[in-house]
């Protein structure tokens, strides 16, 4: 079903802070002055379980929290891809984290991916646990470039502030790690 | 000033609701998926000079709730399905004695521990009263964190508006999403009311009457009086507290009745169907209790058929039945068992005309 | 004209609704006798349970709250934290307190919440008729045990002060009789601790009261009061079990 | 003077058995509730220990007493 | 040979009815008007090798005769109003689980601890469900000391045939109020079915796989998948097990729709409404659910007003008007708290045309 | 080749879902080698609660039920006098058993129910993500306690064995660790005695498992280990409290 | 409302064995072939408190249990005397326990008076618990006379013993006081 | 023979604390559900005293021995 919704969807396993990247996104949004709408999904296990939200931008009017079609994802662990990409509107964008996801391919023509070896660029920040960050900043970027969602570096460093709330001295790191992100994905579109 | 927007679960706007209404008692249980509210409320209300406890049990829980409303206090307790279902006694207390109180159900999938995924399995034990005898709640059904929050303060002032037991019902999905939130002034709490059961000597001069609280009433006829007190104030808040919320109506053809967050999946679908050039229009029953049946019954009047769309088997759908034209027909579209029901499953049905 | 033993200011003129006999009445007395004497009345919001005493609200002249089956220590927490000025009594029948209530009388306590219990003992469900409680004696007859309690098939006697002593929380306990005017002072004593210990801000407090039933016991009120005596309290030893030391001082 | 309260009475007879002197008795009357209310025979011989009154489950016994002589 | 007539009281014939269906096993709490049942059952049970164990709340009774249905024991637990609220989150256990069983509600004044009159405030609970999520359960509504003896019987078949736990709900009236009984030949208790968990060893060969008994569903889908199953069950039951009874419907111009204890005031009424020429018949639903919707669908079509009589403020009117073709005009004789419907009263109404 | 060490019989093989470093596991092992030894297996219906162990019937290799949250006692209550001739244990936590179950446990206890209550206490609400139980300990920080545990305020801990030990009923009580091969020995001996006092009709049993809840005590699993043994194992000692002496004869 | 059903009330006050002679006559009223359907009212206190009880006879056909009028009344206690006077049909009767009540005049002319004095003819036979037994001897006598409700010397003993179950001692007492009552009734019917 | 099924293993490291000998140590690699699996470092060393096995919660471990020295 077709609406001006951006839906974008966040999964993973548990531990994989795909929580944080999704709300990370929905309070830079806010800050920019879009509606967004975060809707996490939780299984019973505590922990190591599949992980994902769902992140709905939207201008004004108040959207469905249910949407099937998504028109992007990231995919911090491979057991999702598939069902992601299914659930891919036409024109859709798919991020996935290829060191650990590895070599995924398409199958869909009207999708595009972009592979973003996020783990590998959090390890060299010294820091693995911030690739969902970086994977986020890569995001962010791609939204701009295709989906015409801009969400400037402000909102963003903005959207992780309030998303770290409390926790400031993890700013600096992730802070990196956006603009890493960032970075790696203007760094596919100029390939 | 709190005129900010800030990003925040529904569950949050639940205790922001409540202590922005002056509210400084929480009573609760854990249980998923909205243990979010006790905890917040654990941190803040001690810092508040308020009172957080978590209950040995939602039984407990909810006379907890009695003796705090009872001694005039604004009090809230919430839980979800299987929890709500150990207050049905206390709840038939509350309505008896009069005594305002915010109850929360955050619905998850049932029967039985079910799952924790989203349901509106319960909307017959909220509206049509799961607890014994003849006793009504006013019960509020928010679709979006920002009405969270608004309803929840509504809640409390209806609460002691009626002397009655409110009920806010929504289910997971809206209890742990997040949305913009916009809160509004705080307001302190206010005065036991004039009945509450404060001690005598909180009354200034001492001489007051011994007040009390109680629910039996053995002496012929009493109960019946009661009965009749509690049914006139049930026609009172009919009519007085009906809410609801219609989004293209004015010339539909179709009419999708929705409440809660399958109110947004259908405003949706009416959105893309009306580009499509189709006469379909939403109505959102905002207050199940009082349901709002007669501007029900005027659209239902004027549209050709009624689709409910409702995570259940179909609850809400007989208070439509009962509301609507015969005229009309309606049509259902139910899921169960934490199912959402999304924006193109409604606008299938409403392409199927 | 000296009056040398008149109604305490605490109760109302309502005449009592039980049985002839019924010590119901007696514990009434001592509870409201206490209140008077602390000076409680004005500050007490009573929470009356379901059970004899489910009118407890017409005769205690304080504030009352009538709780559902069981769960007057839960409304009681609530009251006393709600309005921590007041004087806050429960006042519950074994049935009430020891089958049902239980969970909610084993929390209060464990948290030691505030509050004063009187613990009305009378070893059967008074008021729908005389069925077996917690508390019924071994080999005592019921109308729900019909062949005499037994231990394999009803299960053991519930003894609420040791149960209640095997936590932190409570601040006083103590099991009295009324039988006699000496008993009934040593029980006046008990309950004024147990008040005291609340107004200090010490915690839970509870009296157990055993209490005769004659009409469900089946036997005139004198009987009964012999049988308190001479059966129960052997089973049930009164005393004080719990004394913080901080009751006794000041 | 031991007042007792005829209507409030419920002849359980717990003061008959109280009273040290043996003094107070059922009634053979009944009272309007249909009980036999309790009666003082021999009010001379009172000690006045309030022993009636205290066991009394339904406070129909007053105890007061000339005040000289208290 | 067990073919005398007694005169006994409702209450009595429910525990009749329950040992002649080979109900071994009882759990229940003192609840006036019904604790006569605990108290009866408590005599007898013990010679007949049985299992009478009074529960130390109502709470505890409900999941005993979880734990008892599940290990394939037929077994009832009965209560009134306010300890019947307490059973909610246990009933919808029981009907997820799908544990034959029988609940017996003998209603009193309510809401809150109300009174010990009797009362048909309760009729939503039990129908509509005062617990959480979607499930159903039967309800009986026996209208005499033999009918009691009867349907308790009957639910204890329909809670095995359909494998899901069966309401009997009368009032207080019918519990203690005493008529000539005829009892039927007793059955032993029925083998334990093949779903209950006796321990593996219990099975011949020994060979089984284990059994287990639970309403957890959390992979995707499977609680919709039981909610799927659940409902469509349901639907065979509101198919198959429709119960009512019709006096004077004929050439009826006026019906008079009741059930219980009020119906037999109806059923007078009528009856003198007749000797005075005036066309009136009686609509008693038997089984409240699943409601006889068609039954009276046909009937309303037909006369030209229904009068539905019923103590409380209009609970199965809700279901009356559900059923009835919207032609046909609804009046309501209500009474709550205690009151009684004479059969003066409704002849009033009746003869108010 | 000889199995020096492997999986019970009467575990299923389907893998736990617990946390990494869960106790839960360990005394789901413990008890199945006891069900082994005693060949209750095929007799045995286990009647699992709510909590982290809601899943116990996949785990265990025999008849299971599960029982709505903290009334496993009442649920086993049935199906012993249902079933006398199966072997009928619960399998609960400590919010489960000694918080919204309080009554059903100390009623089961004091009726000396002829069943066996394996009670695993992780001072916190496992399954619901950390808030406080009964059973945490005195400043001990959980999501519901956030500035640690205090008496005034969230009360004191409740100690079972104490509380339990007060009632006539139980046939056998102990508490225990896991946390090394010698102490789960220990654990298991509890067990097999806990399950023999059933077998011979004694009534109550219940071992209490002190037990590491890494997640939500935010450890790793290995400081888990060790705080059980440095602080719980302090607070709540472990060792046999109740032994009927027919549990130890023949 | 006129029905075919005979609607008999007894009440009093708890202890005066109400309830047994109602219980009684409903018995009675079984073995003679007629559908009785007995309906006691309660009250909360366990003792004292009014007691008050129904029996319908019915012939063939499920009488209402709720019966605002009534064809007999007995009443054993004077505070109910006005209450069941305006509660009888005309043609009705009423009988009091004159030892208890004392002298009561009717207000309706369309009613008979029977006072009964009961208890003093129950403290002859040494039995002042029997009251009960012998009004409702009188009552059975009266139902036949006034009534056309038949109930022989046989079935009222068949009631007693049904009634008395298990209390086999006390058949000799009562059987006594039934005949005592119906003689009185008779007595009075040929005053 | 020390087996361990790294598949179920959840990498605690309980079994690793467990070891007298210290030869147990967790993978630097994941396993499917993204664990660091435990392995044995020096299979030679072992006692067979079971401590491993005994302190998986997973009963991930099992261990067997030649017949002959058992
Ligand atoms: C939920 C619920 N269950 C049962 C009852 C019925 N009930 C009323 S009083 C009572 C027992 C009271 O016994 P106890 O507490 O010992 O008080 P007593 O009458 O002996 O003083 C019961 C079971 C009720 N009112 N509510
Ligand atoms: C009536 C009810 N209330 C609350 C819940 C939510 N709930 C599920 S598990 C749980 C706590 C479990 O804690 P515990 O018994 O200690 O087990 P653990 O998870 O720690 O092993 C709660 C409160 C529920 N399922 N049902
Ligand atoms: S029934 Fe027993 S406890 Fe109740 S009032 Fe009568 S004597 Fe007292
Ligand atoms: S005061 Fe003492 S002596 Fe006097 S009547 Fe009473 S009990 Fe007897
Ligand atoms: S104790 Fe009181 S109620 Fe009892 S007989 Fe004496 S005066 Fe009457
Ligand atoms: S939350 Fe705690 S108790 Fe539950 S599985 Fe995880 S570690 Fe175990
Ligand atoms: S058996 Fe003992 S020595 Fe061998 S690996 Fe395991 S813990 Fe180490
Ligand atoms: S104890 Fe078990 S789960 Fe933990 S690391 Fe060792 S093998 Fe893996
Ligand atoms: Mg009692
Ligand atoms: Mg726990």
């Amino acid at each position: 079903m077709k609406t001006n919704d951006t839906v974008i969807r966040f999964t993973g396993i548990g531990g994989q802070g795909i929580l944080f990247a999704g709300k990370m996104l929905a309070e830079a949004a806010l800050s920019a002055g879009i509606h967004p709408c975060f809707a996490p999904s939780y299984g019973a296990e505590k922990r190591g379980g599949p992980s994902e939200c769902t992140v709905i931008l939207s201008h004004g009017e108040l959207p469905s929290p249910c949407a099937s079609r998504s028109q992007a994802a990231v995919v911090m662990n491979g057991a999702s891809f598939l069902r992601e990409e299914q659930r891919l509107a036409g024109g859709g964008i798919i991020v996935v984290n290829s060191s650990v996801c590895g070599d995924l391919k398409l199958s869909r023509a009207d999708l595009s991916l972009f592979p973003v070896p996020a783990s590998e660029l959090a390890e060299k920040l010294k820091n693995d646990r911030v690739a969902n960050v970086v994977i986020t900043g890569a995001l962010a970027e791609l939204l701009g470039a295709h989906l015409g969602i801009q969400l400037s570096q402000e909102h963003l460093v903005e959207g992780l502030k309030r998303t770290l709330a409390g926790k400031g001295d993890l700013m600096a790191v992730n802070t990196e790690a956006l603009t890493c992100g960032q970075e790696y994905a203007r760094s596919l579109a100029s390939q | 000033m709190k005129d900010q927007v800030e990003l925040v679960s529904g569950n949050r706007a639940v205790a922001s609701g409540a202590l922005d209404a002056g509210c400084r008692m929480y009573f609760g249980y854990p249980i998923t998926p909205q243990t979010e509210i006790a905890e917040y409320m654990s941190a803040v209300l001690p810092e508040m000079n308020g009172v957080f406890l978590q209950a040995e049990s939602e039984l407990a829980a909810i006379n907890m709730v009695y003796g705090a409303a009872g001694a005039g206090r604004r009090v809230m307790t919430t839980s979800s399905s299987p929890g709500i279902s150990l207050m049905m006694e206390g709840l038939s207390y509350l309505a008896t004695a009069e005594l305002p109180c915010v109850i929360v159900n955050v619905m998850r999938g049932g029967p039985g521990l079910g799952n924790i995924a989203p349901a509106q399995g319960d909307y017959f034990q909220a509206v049509k009263g799961g607890g014994h005898g003849d006793y009504r709640t006013p019960v509020l059904a928010p679709w979006s964190v920002q009405e969270i929050y608004d309803l929840t303060r509504t809640a409390f002032d209806l609460a002691d508006r009626w002397r009655n037991p409110v009920f806010i019902l929504f289910d997971g999905l809206l209890g742990t999403m997040m949305e913009p939130l916009r809160t509004r002034e705080p307001i302190p709490e206010r005065a036991a009311p004039s009945w509450a059961t404060t001690g005598i000597f909180a009354h200034g001069a001492n001489d007051r009457a011994p007040r009390s609280i109680y629910t039996l009433h053995m002496p012929e006829g009493a109960l019946t009086e009661v009965n009749r007190r509690l049914q006139a104030k049930y026609r009172e808040i009919a009519r007085e507290e009906v809410r609801y919320d219609e989004h293209f109506t004015g010339d539909a053809e179709i009419l999708v009745v929705a409440y809660g967050s399958v109110a947004r999946s259908a405003l949706q679908a009416v959105r893309v169907a009306r580009q499509q050039g189709r006469k379909v229009g939403l109505f959102r029953p905002v207050s199940l209790w009082p349901f709002p049946e007669e501007a029900l019954h005027a659209l239902s009047e004027k549209v050709r058929k009624i689709l409910v769309a409702e995570m259940s088997s179909g609850q809400m759908l007989e208070d439509v039945r009962l509301a609507a034209a015969p005229s009309c027909k309606i049509d259902f579209l139910g899921a169960m068992g934490g199912e959402l029901i999304y924006p193109g499953t409604i606008l299938s049905r409403l392409q199927e005309e | 004209m000296a009056v040398l033993f008149s109604r305490p200011q605490s109760l109302t003129d309502t005449p009592f609704r039980y049985c002839p006999g019924c010590h119901h009445g007696l514990a009434h007395r001592l509870v409201a006798e206490a209140l008077d004497e602390l000076n409680l009345r004005e500050k007490a919001v009573g929470i009356a349970s379901v059970g004899c005493s489910v009118y407890t609200n017409e005769f205690f002249n304080c504030d009352t709250q009538q709780a559902a089956h069981g769960r007057a220590p839960a409304v009681a927490t609530a009251v006393k934290r709600a309005r921590p000025e007041c004087f806050v009594f429960t006042y519950q029948g074994d049935g009430d307190l020891a089958s049902i209530g239980m969970a909610e009388t084993i929390h209060a306590a464990a948290r030691g919440e505030n509050i004063s219990i009187i613990f009305i003992n009378n070893a059967c469900y008074g008021m729908t008729g005389g069925q077996m409680a917690p508390t019924t004696l071994p080999e005592q007859k019921t109308t729900t045990s019909p062949l005499g309690r037994e231990a394999a098939r009803e299960g053991n006697p519930v003894d609420m002060m040791k149960l209640l002593d095997a936590l932190e929380g409570p601040a006083y306990l103590s099991r009295v009789v009324l039988t006699s005017p000496g008993k009934q002072a040593a029980a006046k004593k008990s309950i004024l601790r147990a008040f005291r210990a609340q107004m200090k801000g010490l915690g839970f407090s509870l009296v157990e009261i055993l209490s005769a039933c004659p009409s469900n016991w089946r036997m005139t009120p004198v009987e009964a009061l012999h049988y308190v005596d001479e059966v129960m309290a052997k089973y049930y030893p009164p005393g004080e079990v719990r004394v913080a030391k901080e009751v006794l001082e000041g | 003077m031991v007042e007792i309260d005829t209507e409030r009475c419920k002849g359980c007879g717990l003061c008959v058995e109280a009273c040290p002197r043996k003094i107070l008795a059922l009634s053979t009357e009944f009272n309007k509730a249909g009980h036999h209310p309790a009666v003082l025979l021999d009010p001379d011989r009172c000690i006045y220990c309030l022993a009636c009154a205290r066991l009394c489950p339904d406070l129909a016994i007053t105890i007061s007493k000339e005040a000289e002589t208290v």
